[in-house]
């Protein structure tokens, strides 16, 4: 019963003078410019709602964003900043992989709890830091989920990776690439590409001579449409396109309904997965007007989390993370809790549902217990 | 022996030739005028002799070592030394600065460089200006700061190229006197001008260029005499 | 054979559009001997034009050509009669810093009023595509390479044929004696960095139906212009073309058969090589 | 017709022009002649207005050409054949010519006068569509006055047009001047070839740096003394 | 014609006001932690201090040796890379590590400059640019080396132990002890190198290639040398962000735009002078630093967070300070090509001639 702690702690604080209505400072950073800005403003969105709904529950957050355009190093000034300047209680942020991790450090130098929402790489939860938390599954569930059900679904043998050059795209290609080999799926292409000049009609056509049964894509929005309709110009026709998450799960990639139709995606996060989240996102819908990603969704847990806890800890860095490691919680995420396993620190385990956009809608079509309808399986090829 | 020997030099531009087959050699001390009209390639053969171009045939050589394919750096390290036709000063440097660059070819020293500088600068009168910039002195400073600079690396043959375009005749006879006086300090010289009246009284030794070949070379007299230079001057005569 | 074949077509069609902007580029420095830095930011411009025309008001971006190119025009005649103007003798580094500068006010500005978020067109026809023998063609890439063929030929002929065209090319030739023939070179200057922008705008609405669209997207295409310009010989616009269309299959080849994330380092291996050992270009004159 | 009044010109703090006189009546033929860097094309590009004069006018019947702009000279029939030639090097012969029409008003005429300057110059009409930078040195000047022509020039401002040319291909040269004069155009020709350009003129000024010292009928200069003097020094 | 001022500005031996004023200037900046404790603002000091490192390198090779590289990225990339893989792979020291990044760069500088010294003007510019695209997509590419666009991030920084004293690089101060240190050896080494054989010889290069040809200077070399000179420093620079940062991926160290930002510091302050990147680096940082985050002043506890002034910025422009960038770079090269250092000199000059008692007397220009 480790959880009545907590709110005796706080208890302890409101003896404090004026410490009651005391607002916690909290630090979140995203890419609100920048390239991943369109990602990006879907976790600000979360966060918002988070900081709305925390409000009502008598959690008065006062937020601090931070813009870190996407760049590691303006990420790791903005937490300098937060954590000596502002002296926020805690960070929620940043968003993309390569800032997630360059704030990690710091945040365990500083001592200053980070909850992680969205980023993928490995590595931010498995260098044993005790005030980094992450609430998304990490890379490597990303290749394993998407591997497993293309298998499940049929029996590919070989599979070709394509990605972008990134930190993101790496990773998740990486672990994809490892996981694969572990399945005896044969890689007969990796092809890593530099973002901004998206002619990848020569890389595709190349894939396409190989014949792969699985592609499997790690991209961005941009890219990810771009990819989707040169592989149609091309005529790329595998049993299975795999999109890692990312561009390949936002509402824009879903609305290019000739070219998203029966690509598989893997996701942190669905409505479909509880009462709880689809009123999450019946609600976001119609304050945002329009539907939202698993960005939104981990950003909103992430802040609902890190918001209560903070109130209850009274601000205090070190009680806040504390009570991290120990809580657990339920909510639109399902079952949230940090812990340590498989050389992970204080990462949440989740299991990641894999999505098919079925006539311009993604539904869940694995693992089974999640699954909405059956997966179109293998691709029956181009209009 | 000669200080300097030009044998058969001939520089082409693709097919053009600017200079062709010209030979001539001068002795320590004295001055050599070379004139012609204009395109002769009088400017061109400078930049043969000095190392900006090397000659397409034909050899330079200077006190005995054959220049062909020497850089202009090392050119001027043996003692033989430029200045242009268009002036060149250093702009944002100062009179004594521009100088001393020159001075520098001889001594890694700042301070040695720079009494150097001013001992030059008072050969050619501009020691009353060490400090202005190079760039905003009128045009007759100018030539003489590109004269000092020259004489700052210590030549032992120095070429000047038009020395007294665009001067005004005082400015001119000034640079004559300069250039009688570095005579007696036995400064051997060779000098491109088309001032005939100044060629002719420098001038120990005069040849004319004229589409590249020479055309004639001899003592001044011989050459204002010579037909072949006066048609190549004031054109062909026509009956 | 057909993946070589299917890269040597896609690196045509994508080169068209390369030779449109290197196009631009050279006959701005022709004619003012001044190395625009902000080229790929008039063809971000471009782009951001046919996105606003095509988002707002529905005009296809293949049509709205007719509307980004004089656009883009009367804004390049503007910068260049008020500032490039002011620079025309100055030292190049100048020029460069000026031209660096400019583009940076533009995809800023840009950034300033759009965000930096990546846009994408989505026509009816993005991503069709039709086979021809086992290759396929995109139908947008092959609309856009036709357009540029188009447009190409009509300045060619504008500047082989006209008195205008051909007073431009006098210009680029010889700026002094061109005005002893009575042509007013201010105004050539004026018209041929008016053209440039508009042949770079018009660049960045073909290739909007089939590339994203960002405030920094210019920077890459300013260097590709380098280089094409460069490759086909400083101030050659039939050098522009070849050299357009050399590099878009040099991007494509070298995709397949190196790697895909070293196209763009052959290209510039491509260009240093050529700096050193043919610094004129294929088809330039070399200057004393 | 064209009258020069106390022309001064500097580049920059070089000066090159000292209160010039000069004037050329119509019909004539009228040369400066002078020793390099005597400042002698100057004063062509001073009338051209390539270059603007520090002081002194420079009149075009009747009108001050310091209010007009260098692309509206030549619309007043004031056509110079530079120095050097300056043909376009990328352009045809023909190209080249109907650059010297590029003037609105003369361009109804382009016909008439390419035939004209066709006549006059046989070979060029052998070469119309070779590009003039691969043409020899007398080709280019041949084009170049032909590309003068073109413009209907009422004053014709030749500088240098014997330069580098063979000495056969000089006199032919002098003797086409000589024939576009006698059709009708008022020449002022600038040369370094003193005899040959003086038998042909009507009036000459001899130019010693930057200043004019002699003027008269070009045969008396011809044997004037101190024109031998300011070019050979003797 | 441009009215230049008639006097030099060159250097003249040893100022001792200047000598006076420069050490003055030290000792007040290496005090100033020992009052001023706010992490923000020694960081901003730091962010100063390696932007005039910055200036100060490029200045060698661009407003010395008038050769405008647009490429220095190369150098800082390479010292950022030496120094950042030392570290985090064979756990080198970074202040012994930048020795060989600085090797690393001058090796680097000597192969740069035999390729584009041979070009000049734009096409040197052109030539800089591209030898620096290549390598930077060439650290994104060769990922078994470089990490790719991973990057590399700081794990740790050992201790530095000087006699008794230990020094952890984790806050701000010794960060800012070791900038400040740095810019006083580049300033010193970059007065040196202008008071010697060498700076006259750069600028001779400079002003006239041909000319200094022909004075016994061979161009090529003393290029060379002048790009290796520059190389170093910058190296150092790359190698000392690269542990302040603690984050180096390809594109922030290797990007056209922190080329750009080489030369930019030295425009703006005034090229080929000592103090001009000094100006360069106190105009360019506070400025991007108040556009990118106009909280900092709010910190500084120069204005109230909820002034206009800070709102105006945030929700004008802190998403494009670049803007603000291009817009002084315009302005400058428009009208005052010569810096700000040259519009305080041009000022100053017209004072001394109001008032012509002091100083020496101009000489009037002739016609």
């Amino acid at each position: 019963m480790k959880k009545m702690l907590a709110p005796a702690l706080a208890a302890l604080s409101l003896a404090l003078p004026g410490a009651g209505h005391a607002q916690v400072k909290i630090g979140f950073i995203n890419s609100i410019t920048g390239p991943e800005a369109p990602i990006g403003e879907n976790l600000t969105n979360g966060v918002d709602m988070a900081v709305e709904d925390l409000k009502k529950k008598g959690v008065n957050v006062q937020l601090i964003k931070q813009d870190d355009t996407g760049k590691p190093q303006v990420s790791m000034s903005a937490m300098e900043q937060l954590a000596t300047g502002d002296e926020v209680a805690a960070v929620v942020g940043p968003y993309t992989s390569a800032t997630a991790n360059a704030v990690a450090k710091l945040a365990n130098q500083y001592k200053v709890p980070q909850v992680v929402p969205a980023a993928a790489k490995e590595e931010i939860t498995k260098q044993g830091y005790d005030f980094v938390f992450r609430l998304n599954a990490p890379a490597h569930q990303y290749a394993q989920s998407l591997i497993d059900a293309a298998s499940e679904l049929g029996k590919p043998k070989t599979i070709a990776f394509i990605y972008e050059s990134t930190d993101f795209g790496t990773s998740v290609a990486a672990a994809g690439k490892d996981f694969a080999q572990k399945k005896g799926l044969k890689i007969v292409a990796d092809e890593a590409y530099q973002k901004g000049a998206p002619d990848y009609r020569s890389t595709l056509t190349k894939i396409k001579a190989q014949s792969p049964d699985l592609v499997f894509m790690v991209s961005y929005v941009a890219d990810a449409i771009l990819l989707m309709r040169q592989s149609r110009e091309v005529g790329l026709k595998p049993q299975a396109f795999l999109g890692g998450g990312a561009g390949f799960d936002t509402a824009q990639f879903e609305s290019e309904k000739d070219i998203s139709n029966l690509v598989f995606s893997v996701t942190q996060w669905t409505p479909e997965s509880s009462p709880a989240a689809q009123e999450f996102a019946d609600r976001y819908l119609k304050k945002y007007g329009k539907k939202p990603t698993y960005h939104a969704a981990c950003a909103y847990a992430s802040m609902t989390i890190v918001g209560e806890v903070a109130q209850q800890a009274g601000g205090d860095r070190k009680k806040i993370q504390e009570a991290l490691k120990a809580g657990k919680w339920n909510g639109i995420m399902g079952s949230v809790d940090f812990r340590d396993y498989e050389g992970f620190t204080n990462q949440n385990e989740l299991v990641m549902p894999v999505v098919q956009y079925q006539g311009g809608k993604s539904v869940t079509v694995f693992p089974k217990q999640l699954a909405k309808k059956k997966a179109v399986y293998p691709f029956p090829g181009w209009k | 022996m000669a200080i300097l020997d030009i044998e058969h030099v001939s520089k082409f531009f693709g097919g053009l030739a600017a200079n062709s087959d010209v030979s001539f050699s001068m002795e320590q001390g004295m001055i050599m005028g070379l004139i012609g009209p204009n395109g002769a390639g009088k400017t061109t053969l400078f930049n043969c002799i000095t190392g900006y171009y090397p000659p397409s045939k034909g050899e330079v050589t200077f006190k005995g070592t054959r220049l062909n394919g020497l850089q202009p750096d090392q050119v001027c390290r043996l003692g033989m030394v430029r200045t242009w036709q268009k002036v060149r000063p250093l702009a944002k440097l100062s009179v004594v600065d521009n100088v001393m660059v020159g001075a520098l070819a001889r001594t890694s020293s700042l301070r040695v460089a720079r009494e150097l500088a001013m001992e030059q600068l008072k050969v050619v009168r501009l020691d009353h200006k060490p400090d202005f910039l190079a760039g905003g002195l009128p045009i007759g400073e100018r030539k003489k700061l590109e004269v000092a600079r020259a004489l700052a690396t210590k030549p032992e043959l120095l070429l000047l190229d038009e020395v007294m375009g665009g001067l005004n005749p005082a400015e001119s006879e000034e640079i004559i006197q300069l250039i009688l006086e570095l005579k007696k300090r036995g400064l051997t010289q060779m000098v491109i001008e088309h001032d005939m009246k100044a060629i002719m009284r420098i001038s120990d030794r005069i040849v004319v260029l004229n589409s590249g070949e020479k055309l004639a070379e001899g003592g001044p007299r011989e050459i204002a005499d010579n037909p072949d230079v006066i048609a190549a001057y004031l054109g062909e005569r026509v009956e | 054979m057909n993946v070589f074949l299917q890269s040597v077509i896609s690196g045509i069609l994508v080169g068209g559009v390369y030779a449109l902007i290197g196009i631009g580029l050279t006959i701005i420095f022709g004619v003012m001997r001044v190395i625009n830095f902000a080229h790929g930011d008039l063809l971000m411009l471009g782009m951001y034009a046919t996105w606003l025309v095509f988002s707002r008001l529905g005009i296809d971006p293949f049509v709205s050509v007719a509307i980004t190119g004089p656009l883009l025009f009367l804004w390049g005649a503007f910068l260049q009669k008020t500032l490039i103007n002011r620079v025309l003798n100055a030292l190049p580094q100048n020029q460069i810093l000026l031209t660096i500068g400019l583009g940076l006010i533009m995809s800023n500005s840009i950034m300033l009023m759009f965000t930096s978020d990546y846009r994408i067109l989505t026509t009816t026809y993005s991503s069709s595509s039709f086979s021809l023998g086992g290759i396929s063609i995109s139908e947008p890439l092959l609309v856009a390479f036709l357009i540029t063929a188009v447009i190409t030929a009509a300045l060619y002929w504008f500047l082989l044929r006209t008195d205008t065209g051909q007073a431009i090319r006098a210009t680029a030739q010889d700026r002094d004696a061109a005005q002893l023939m009575g042509i007013n070179v201010q105004a050539m200057s004026v018209l041929a960095f008016g053209i440039g922008s508009a042949l770079a705008g018009v660049a960045g609405a073909l290739i909007s139906p089939t590339y994203y669209i960002f405030p920094q997207v210019g920077s890459t295409f300013t260097l590709k212009a380098f280089v094409i310009v460069v490759l086909g010989g400083m101030g050659s616009v039939i050098g522009a073309t070849l050299g357009g269309l050399i590099i878009g299959v040099t991007e494509s080849l070298s995709a397949v058969y190196i790697a895909s994330g070293l196209k763009e380092l052959v290209v510039f291996v491509l260009f240093l090589g050529l700096l050193l050992f043919k610094p004129s270009g294929l088809l330039g004159k070399t200057r004393a | 017709m064209l009258q020069i009044r106390k022309l001064n010109f500097a580049y920059g703090d070089l000066q090159v022009l000292w209160d010039v006189d000069l004037e050329v009546k119509q019909g004539e033929i009228v040369t400066v002649v002078g020793a390099n860097g005597a400042g002698k094309s100057t004063i062509l590009r001073n009338v051209s207005r390539l270059v603007r004069p520090t002081s002194g006018s420079i009149t075009f019947e009747g009108t001050e050409l310091s209010r007009v702009p260098s692309h509206k000279v030549v619309e007043m029939g004031i056509v110079q054949v530079p120095e050097a030639r300056r043909i376009f090097p990328e352009m045809t012969v023909t190209e080249n010519l109907r650059m010297g029409s590029f003037v609105k008003s003369t361009r109804k005429d382009r016909e008439r006068n390419m035939e004209r300057v066709f006549s006059l110059f046989p070979r060029l009409a052998e070469r119309k569509g070779q590009l003039g930078g691969t043409m020899s040195g007398g080709e280019q000047q041949m084009l170049a006055i032909g590309r003068g022509l073109m413009g209907n020039p009422r004053v014709m401002l030749l500088d240098e047009p014997s330069l580098g040319l063979s000495p056969l291909l000089v006199r032919n040269i002098f003797e086409i001047i000589k024939e576009i004069n006698r059709q009708g155009t008022t020449i002022l020709l600038v040369e370094q070839n003193v005899f040959q350009s003086l038998r042909i003129s009507h009036r000459a000024y001899v130019l010693e740096t930057g200043r004019v010292v002699l003027s008269g009928p070009g045969a008396e200069l011809l044997d004037n003394a101190h024109v031998k003097k300011a070019f050979l020094g003797i | 014609m441009d009215r230049r001022p008639l006097l030099s500005r060159a250097p003249r031996g040893f100022s001792v006001l200047g000598l006076v004023l420069f050490v003055a200037a030290i000792a007040a900046l290496a005090a100033f932690p020992s009052f001023v404790k706010k992490p923000y603002v020694l960081h901003m000091g730091v962010v100063l201090f390696l932007a005039i490192i910055q200036g100060q390198a490029w200045n060698v090779i661009g407003g010395y040796a008038g050769q405008y590289s647009v490429g220095h990225a190369a150098f800082f990339g390479i010292g950022a890379y030496v120094t950042m893989m030392l570290l985090e792979l064979n756990k080198t020291a970074p202040w012994v590590g930048i020795w060989a990044a600085i090797a690393a760069a001058v090796l680097l500088s000597l192969v740069i400059g035999s390729i584009t010294f041979r070009l000049r003007g734009p096409y040197f510019v052109l030539a800089s640019i591209s030898v620096t695209e290549i390598i930077r997509l060439a650290a994104l590419h060769f990922k078994d080396f470089t990490r790719g666009a991973e990057g590399f991030l700081v794990t740790e920084i050992p201790t530095l132990k000087i006699g008794a004293t230990e020094i952890e690089f984790f806050t701000k101060r010794p960060f800012y002890f070791a900038a400040l240190g740095l810019a006083v050896v580049t300033i010193i080494a970059n007065w040196a190198v202008q008071h010697s054989k060498l700076g006259y010889y750069f600028q001779a290069i400079r002003e006239d290639q041909d000319a200094a040809h022909s004075l016994g200077i061979n161009p090529a070399f003393y290029k060379n040398v002048a790009l290796a000179i520059s190389a170093a420093f910058t190296a150092a620079a790359g190698g000392f962000y690269a542990m302040f940062v603690k984050f180096i991926d390809p594109n922030t160290v290797f990007g056209l735009d922190v080329s750009v930002q080489f030369v930019l510091i030295c425009i703006i302050g005034g090229i080929g002078t000592i103090l001009g990147p000094v100006i360069g680096a106190m105009v360019l940082v506070p400025l991007s630093e108040i556009l990118r985050n106009p909280k900092g002043l709010v910190q500084l506890g120069i204005v109230s967070s909820d002034s206009g002034f800070v709102r105006f910025i945030e929700a004008n422009l802190s998403n494009a300070h670049m803007l603000v960038y291009g817009i002084l770079v315009v302005v400058v090269i428009l009208f005052a090509p010569e810096g700000v250092l040259g519009v305080i000199r041009r000022l100053a000059t017209r004072l001394r001639r109001r008032t012509p008692s002091r100083g020496r007397t101009e000489p009037a220009a002739t016609a």
